[in-house]
């Protein structure tokens, strides 16, 4: 009779809490969207944690997508979802590891919900082991650990700190970048326990920033979302919702003049770079910057103070938006002129324009 | 019974009310209060509702009838442990302080919930937000209520619900005063800042109380406090320090911005931390809220699950102050008839 | 000399003229072609008769006036027909002193003062009528001075304020009756030329006699005269000439149309701003003092009316019923009401065209009965025992019948909902429309053209239903107070075929405030502004006076009045529809019911 | 038996036991539980600032258990509104997902066919188009090639420098493009596509897709978007999606 | 240059700063007891005119509180002034002042804007 109607958490103090991220031995899954806009950024994370950290982390030829896109668009459904998850945790089961690093805010999310319905619902997992035998004649563990790439960053962002030739602050000024921060929505407000200080106020890049010496700004849209809306951004007709969300979010950063933005999910990167351009592009609106905002991604700002090549390493030459005032401020030694350059180092012809309007002069 | 002794613990308005009537009827009562005066909660509180009046009159009044009956007072004393010896209780304190008794009143009161865990309203974060107990201590130290920037706010918030009616913070019952606290501080804030707008955001109003209405009618027509039905799901400091709140404007399906220039978060009542001190180390139970359980809600409101154990006041549920000291005496007369029924 | 006598009064005179000219002249012309055709067509008819005598008995004896107060009936007559006198005999006096029909016009008002030698014919009669006749108007001076400042005494509870204009007028309308009797008196002196009251006078000035004086005193009385018909166009005395020709285009069968035109202003001007309307405004009782007719035409005249005048008026129609000149107040306000929203109509294009069912008989409920049940239970009943073939046309379904926004000044809107609602009465191929609500009543029978259906109003139906013995009642011993509506017995003119039907089931009283004079319940739709707590003062103040006759039941024949009644406790209000229901005949149905519609009962009684 | 006539066959029961079916899904056990109308999530939801959407009023429908509203909400745009940013799930007092219950919402949407009767429905076709077609082809959602700077102009400039200069540009920063072994866009072999096939067929993730192929070619037809035959073109029906 | 033009930003979120309250404060003005409003929906319940069309006079309160002057302008239309909202009305709200206000406002605002 006097049971609760409902369950009720524990209440939990969320500025104190911390997730636990493995130390070492990652097994690495690799983002869709990432790979495809800023294949960078995959690259300098695992030489980051191979060559900088020491850690092991395996990267797998044999692993594909998730389809989290496909899922959260409807076109995929749970249990086939479900099916291609347990196929990427049998690979890493297969090699031997037991902690997954996630490049994807959508993956991490996805993989999550599926291990939250397996524990809640163990005939999920039993459904789900079938089909991948089925289907794969495979089988497979669930990981011990499974940790998003800015997970690992931040665990190890004193480390990086003090190897870091660089800081976040203003050479010709002394004061610390100001640096607002975008959380992917998947990172932790499905499940703030699995985000580090919770979903309100992660401290994961905040964390970040702060470590490397910048200063992290807060601004009242910070939780919005960037708007991919998965099957808005798909469908060329709704892309108005995706551009409205950033608006928003551009807005309320404005005032703040922010030198950066950082963001986890390698979807919110690519947004916030692009709708920079389009807004400005049709209301003629620059939101900060010189030419806009530089919008970078916790593994490039990661490598960029440890001191790898913004073009050849990063790839930070992908980007809408310039990087060079950012770089010019941090103090980064980069050659301009290899920014439109091919493998060998010849230029390939280079975009019409950067940042969000073509220079007039 | 006059040789009956009863133990007091808390010296709140419950306690209070209590010990005073039990002593007028003839049994030695000793009060326990943890701090250095009685009065508990209410000493921080400048105004109550629905009438506007001073709790320190009240709180005055019961520590004189408490004085006048002769009930033994004890200070800076918390009681960690009840137990059973014998037919009798034995009461420890933090300090090897033992006292024994023939009945205990658990009168411990109530905690306010801790709006700091209620994140995205950045209690605790912004210096604007406040919440509703911190407003009453303003008023009554400064009489005045300044945003943090020193100016007289044009815009203020008033937020329904924080800590009540929300499994996200572990609690998923209704407070019930806050409703009516919240009203009471708008009006307060509008006749003190007359230009000032007030807006409450509520998901229903629960003005249980007979002349809660009739106020809720007059902050409406005297005051223009504007009602809007939906709660709040965040809010975030803008660069001059103003807030910035959302919300559905549910009964029209929209969501809502609003700039503010302050944010009171009605907080409220948790189970005391005295209280659960007193669990962990008895076998009194709790209800499905974490407050002690009662025997029967409907006719041993009083009585706890422990035969010789009796609560009274906010340890039982959140209650309005009139009601405390009305659940009060309905608890001496338990302790009475419990006396009556145990002589052979 | 003569001539600085003669001048103010000229002047004022000439002004006047070329001013009333001017306006009557434009007035009239701005009428429309058919009302002029009207006019003139009137003058030839016996109707020009009726407006002269009209003229007489409303323009100078003020009988209307005298039958409701008769004190203030007398002040008015003494002065305007007290005046009107003077003039006609100083006339006749002149042409009997110059053996003339032809005199100056300024002679007979001067006349004391330029015919020194008195020795004419007749001359002692005529001085003795003038000094009477002088005196019946300084009565009415006096009188007028007296309520003034003491209005209590004619049994009034209000006054109406002046303006500037108005106190000019005021002013010098009370000197020159003083003023001309100080002259005529020292003339009287000095030439003997007086009679029982100018010469008296004349004795007692004695010494003061003297020829500088009497010229100053006849200036004085000439200014006076000047200044007053100066003031006259600008004040409200304006109303003096305005009625006289108000009487004769009203009596030709103009109407006030939904536009403002020149009838308009003739009716605004013919306002004297007596205030009686202010007496009879029960808006007073909720403190409510600027919005009765009398400011309403002041202030179309000013145009200076605000919304919240012109909206804060019951339209119950109880200031029409007493006023003097008998202008349309309810007409002239909703006029100025459709002129005010003239601009926000409403085209109601979600109306929809829908199947009527045949039926013999439409009941249009309407909106405020669905708010009273019990009237819609009732007539069902009664159209049941009937063995009516009806179609209830807005039991699910149906626009507003249009009433509440021509109340409203919505005209062209209310036309939209009217033009559905016809296309369906007419659809349905019924001979008849019944309808239990007199606001519904008023415009179903005023607006509507709905060929030859005939519009009843629930009252007359079930009296035919009692007279012809299809139901039969029992009339019991209770004490029945019938409360007028304000839309069915002003407004309509209907007052005693609910009281028939009231006489079948009890006793009904009768009450002082009644009929014409009923209250209004303060229900009303006419009023947009009036609060709610306002309302019920004015709803308490009829409770009250019904109280008083200690009635068992109140009765009414509006859902809005029962609706109102009813919020008040301890009183016992019904629908004259219900109070039959009550007292109908239980089980013995009248032969000729079960004759008439054996099928339809039966099929009810087994349903 | 004609199509028209099967269109007007499902219409008439292809909505049966829409509560159960719902209630099958362990999402909806997940995404409510109990609602109390609060509005939290609007007040921070996206898709409700920009569409005439409400997720409190979807999490109420749901709740109420009444079929006609839940089958009108399954033909509606209304469904389709939501952006699955998941911020409603961080929020709610009662510890619901109004996100989960649209999941759940559009599953059954699709499997009844009732997406075909509105706009924002119908663009599933375009997806599974492009998403649904990449992920079979390539192992991955997207793919630089798909991403064509034509239908895509608000990528900018950089794109379509990238897009023009693919192989050069990703080489340059040590992708491995359309290349064996590991790294980013790597390609797929056929042994583990073919896996992924597999898991398609065998998980349902195949039967969705043809499904939504189905009745999208219901559609084109009842539009008349037709061949020679009077079969569905499917191509002038993309066009005419793309344009709706 | 690239064609953007079907990226249409725009928000339906009640922005409560920036609302156009002219609408509101006139009828504030003439009608205070629109203050006390409780949304209860009693009106919406009773109306003639929502019995027939998709019309909300609770609405058109909220909307008015809103500052919604173009939806006001449309939906206002729809109202027949009968009168049953203002008797149900548990708040004594006097609501066809309210409307009639709107009405007069929205003419009133129209003839503002409109070059003379």
């Amino acid at each position: 009779m006097n049971e609760p109607d409902m369950e009720t958490k524990t209440k939990i103090r969320w500025s104190e809490y911390n997730k636990e991220i493995a130390n070492d031995k990652f097994f690495y899954l690799r983002s869709c969207i990432r790979q495809n806009f800023n294949p960078g950024a995959e690259k300098v994370f695992l030489s980051i944690l191979q060559n900088k950290l020491g850690k092991e982390v395996y990267d797998d030829p044999h692993h594909t997508t998730c389809s989290g896109i496909g899922y959260h668009s409807d076109i995929v459904p749970f249990e086939t979802f479900q099916t291609m998850v347990a196929r990427q945790f049998s690979l890493m089961t297969e090699r031997g590891y037991k902690n997954c690093a996630v490049s994807c805010i959508t993956s991490f999310g996805g993989y999550n919900e599926v291990l939250s319905t397996w524990k809640e619902f163990p005939e999920e997992l039993e459904k789900t082991r079938e089909n991948l035998l089925k289907a794969t004649g495979r089988t497979f563990e669930i990981p011990e650990n499974l940790s998003h790439a800015c997970d690992i960053i931040y665990k190890f962002r004193k480390e990086i700190a003090a190897q870091a030739p660089y800081r976040l602050i203003n050479k010709e000024t002394g004061e610390p970048l100001k640096i607002v921060d975008h959380i992917g929505c998947h990172y932790a407000k499905i499940f703030p326990e699995k985000g580090v200080g919770g979903s309100e106020y992660s401290r994961v890049l905040t964390g970040m920033i702060e470590a490397w010496g910048g200063e992290a700004v807060d601004y009242p849209e910070r939780r919005h979302c960037c708007g991919f809306g998965f099957r808005h951004y798909l469908i060329k007709n709704n892309r108005s919702y995706s551009i409205s969300a950033s608006r928003k979010k551009f807005e309320s950063m404005q005032p703040y003049q922010p030198d950066m933005i950082l963001t986890n999910c390698p979807g919110c990167n690519m947004f916030l770079d692009r709708w920079q351009y389009a807004l400005a592009q049709i209301e003629g609106k620059v939101y900060g910057g010189k030419n806009g905002i530089p919008v970078l991604s916790h593994e490039e700002l990661a490598a960029l103070v440890l001191g790898y090549d913004p073009w050849k390493d990063i790839g930070l030459q992908m980007h809408q938006m310039d990087v060079e005032p950012l770089l010019d401020k941090i103090g980064v030694e980069y050659d301009p002129k290899l920014k439109f350059t091919g493998v060998k180092g010849q230029y390939i012809n280079e975009p019409e324009f950067t940042g969000c309007l073509a220079r007039t002069d | 019974m006059n040789n009956k002794h009863v133990a007091v613990i808390g010296g709140g308005i419950a306690g209070m009310e209590a010990a005073s009537v039990l002593a007028r009827q003839g049994l030695k009562v000793t009060l326990i209060e943890k701090q250095a005066n009685t009065g508990g909660k209410l000493n921080d509180w400048d105004h109550l509702f629905p009438d506007f009046s001073s709790p320190e009159v009240l709180v005055n009044s019961l520590a004189t009838k408490t004085k006048d009956s002769g009930v033994n007072t004890v200070y800076n004393t918390e009681i960690s442990r009840i137990e059973r010896a014998g037919k009798r209780f034995e009461l420890r304190a933090n300090q090897d302080a033992r006292f024994y008794a023939d009945a205990v009143l658990v009168a411990s009161g109530f905690n306010v919930f801790d709006a700091t865990i209620k994140e995205e309203y950045g209690y605790g974060l912004f210096g604007n937000v406040i919440t509703s107990v911190d407003f009453e201590k303003r008023m009554k130290k400064h009489g005045q209520l300044h945003t943090i920037q020193g100016t007289d706010p044009k815009r203020v918030a008033i937020i329904h619900c924080v800590g009540s009616r929300d499994a996200k913070v572990g609690n998923t019952y209704c407070s019930k005063v806050c409703c009516i606290t919240g009203i009471k501080q708008a009006i307060e804030i509008s006749e003190m800042l007359p230009d000032c707008e007030v807006f409450c955001f509520y998901m229903d109003l629960r003005l249980y109380g007979s002349k809660f209405d009739s106020l809720y009618l007059q902050a409406q027509k005297r005051h223009k406090i504007q009602f809007i039905r939906g709660r709040l799901s965040e809010a975030a400091e803008r660069a001059d320090k103003s807030i910035q709140i959302k919300a559905e404007d549910t009964l029209q399906g929209r969501p809502l911005r609003m700039t503010v220039d302050m944010v009171i978060l009605l907080v409220g009542m948790e189970p005391g931390a005295s209280t659960s001190q007193l669990i962990q180390k008895n076998q009194m139970t709790v209800d499905e809220n974490g407050f002690l359980k009662s025997a029967n809600v409907h006719c041993a409101r009083n009585q706890s699950t422990q035969e010789g154990i009796f609560m009274a006041g906010t340890a039982i549920c959140p209650m309005a102050v009139n009601e405390t000291i009305e659940n009060a005496r309905s608890a001496t007369t338990e302790i009475i008839h419990f006396f009556e029924n145990r002589r052979p | 000399m003569e001539k600085l006598i003669i001048l103010p009064f000229s002047i004022g005179f000439i002004y006047l003229l070329g001013i009333l000219g001017f306006r009557f002249v434009k007035w009239i012309s701005g009428l429309s072609r058919l009302d002029k055709l009207r006019l003139i067509h009137s003058l030839k008819t016996r109707r020009f008769f009726d407006s002269l005598q009209e003229v007489f008995m409303e323009g100078l004896l003020h009988r209307k006036i005298f039958l409701k107060n008769p004190v203030l009936g007398y002040m008015h007559m003494s002065l305007a027909f007290g005046w009107f006198l003077l003039i006609v005999v100083g006339h006749f006096e002149v042409m009997v002193s110059r053996q003339s029909l032809i005199a100056p016009i300024y002679l007979p008002v001067f006349f004391r003062y330029f015919e020194t030698g008195h020795s004419f014919p007749l001359a002692g009669i005529f001085s003795f009528l003038m000094d009477l006749l002088l005196l019946f108007v300084l009565s009415g001076v006096a009188l007028a001075m007296l309520k003034r400042f003491k209005k209590q005494l004619f049994g009034m509870k209000k006054t109406t304020r002046l303006k500037t204009g108005d106190r000019i007028a005021l002013l010098s309308l009370w000197m020159i009756f003083p003023l001309r009797l100080l002259a005529e008196g020292m003339s009287a002196g000095l030439y003997g030329n007086g009679s029982f009251l100018t010469s008296t006078l004349g004795h007692i000035f004695g010494n003061l006699n003297s020829e500088t004086a009497n010229l100053s005193l006849w200036t004085a009385y000439s200014c006076s005269l000047g200044f007053f018909f100066a003031a006259l166009p600008n004040s409200r005395y304006m109303h003096i000439p305005t009625e006289i020709l108000l009487i004769f285009v009203r009596n030709a069968g103009v109407k006030l149309k939904k536009r403002n035109n020149t009838y308009t202003n003739i009716q605004v001007f013919s306002c004297s701003r007596c205030g009686l309307c202010l007496d009879n405004c029960q808006l007073s009782a909720a403190g409510i003092n600027n919005t009765q007719s009398v400011y309403i035409l002041k202030n179309i005249r000013n145009h200076n009316l605000s919304d919240e005048q012109l909206f804060n008026c019951l339209l119950c129609g109880k200031c029409e019923v007493d006023c003097p000149v008998g202008i349309n107040t309810i007409d002239l306000r909703i006029t100025q009401r459709i002129e005010s929203t003239r601009q926000y109509n409403s085209s109601y294009e979600y109306l929809e065209d829908g199947p009527a069912p045949k039926a013999d008989t439409v009941y249009f409920a309407g909106c405020m009965t669905h708010l009273t049940p019990g009237i819609i239970a009732s007539m069902k009943k009664l159209f049941q025992l009937a063995g009516e073939n009806v179609w209830f046309m807005d039991e699910e379904k149906a626009p507003c019948c249009g009433r509440p926004l021509m109340l409203a000044g919505q005209y062209e809107a209310a036309s939209k909902l009217i033009a559905n609602n016809t296309r369906k009465i007419i659809g349905s191929g019924a001979k008849r429309l019944v309808v239990s609500c007199p606001i519904c009543y008023k415009v179903f029978k005023e607006d509507y053209e709905l060929a030859n259906v005939e519009v009843v109003f629930h009252a007359e139906y079930i009296l035919n239903l009692i007279r012809q013995q299809i139901i039969t009642l029992k009339k019991g011993a209770d004490r029945i107070i019938y409360h007028d509506p304000c839309e069915l017995g002003r407004g309509m003119g209907m007052f005693e075929p609910p009281r028939e039907v009231l006489r079948a089931t009890g006793k009904v009283i009768s009450i002082k405030n009644e009929k014409q004079m009923a209250h209004c319940c303060g229900g009303s739709l006419g009023n947009l502004k009036i609060s709610q707590p306002e309302r019920s003062l004015l709803r308490n103040q009829a409770v009250e006076d019904y109280l008083q006759y200690r009635p068992d039941v109140l009765a009414t024949a509006c859902p809005m009045c029962k609706k109102t009644f009813s919020r008040h406790p301890g009183l016992k209000v019904q629908d004259i529809s219900e109070t039959v229901v009550q007292a109908l005949q239980s089980k013995v149905q009248p032969k000729a019911v079960i004759k008439k519609a054996k099928s339809n009962v039966l099929e009810a009684e087994l349903i | 038996m004609g199509i028209c006539q099967a269109l007007h066959k499902q219409g008439s029961f292809m909505y049966s036991d829409l509560n159960q079916r719902l209630k099958a899904d362990v999402r909806l056990e997940e995404g409510l539980q109990a609602c109390m109308n609060c509005g939290i999530c609007t007040a921070i939801c996206p898709a409700a600032e920009f569409y005439e959407y409400d997720p409190r009023s979807i999490a109420i429908t749901v709740q109420s258990g009444n079929h006609e509203k839940i089958a009108a909400l399954l033909e509606s745009d209304t469904i389709w509104y939501c952006g699955q940013c998941m911020s409603c799930k961080t929020r709610c007092p009662r510890n619901n997902c109004p996100g989960l219950i649209i999941n759940v919402l559009r599953k059954l949407s699709q499997e009844t066919g009732a997406f075909i009767k509105s706009r924002m429905g119908r663009q599933q076709y375009l997806i599974v188009k492009s998403i649904g077609a990449n992920i079979l082809q390539f192992g991955y959602c997207v793919h630089p090639t798909s991403l064509v700077p034509a239908t895509h102009p608000e990528q900018g400039p950089v794109w379509r420098w990238v897009y023009e200069n693919m192989h050069e540009v990703y080489a340059a920063v040590g992708a491995n493009l359309d290349g064996d072994g590991p790294g980013a866009m790597r390609k797929i072999s056929p042994t583990d596509l073919k896996e992924l096939h597999q898991i398609f067929k065998v998980s349902g993730g195949l039967k969705l897709y043809q499904t939504i192929g189905h009745f999208s070619q219901l559609k084109a037809i009842e539009l008349g978007l037709t061949d020679e035959n009077g079969d569905a073109d499917m191509e002038k029906y993309t066009q005419y999606l793309l344009n709706e | 240059m690239n064609d953007l033009s079907f990226l249409k930003p725009a928000s339906r979120q009640i922005d409560f700063d920036n609302f156009d309250d002219r609408l509101l404060l006139y009828v504030l003005q003439y009608e205070p007891s629109f203050f006390t409003c409780i949304s209860c929906g009693g009106c919406t319940a009773t109306c003639s005119a929502g019995n027939l069309t998709n019309f909300n006079v609770r609405k058109i309160g909220l909307w008015l509180r809103r500052g919604e002057t173009e939806k006001l302008s449309e939906e206002i239309q729809k109202c027949m002034f009968c009168g049953k909202c203002t008797l149900v009305c548990p708040r004594d709200i006097n609501i066809r002042n309210v409307i009639l206000l709107i009405k007069k406002r929205i003419a009133m605002l129209k003839n503002e804007n409109s070059p003379a």
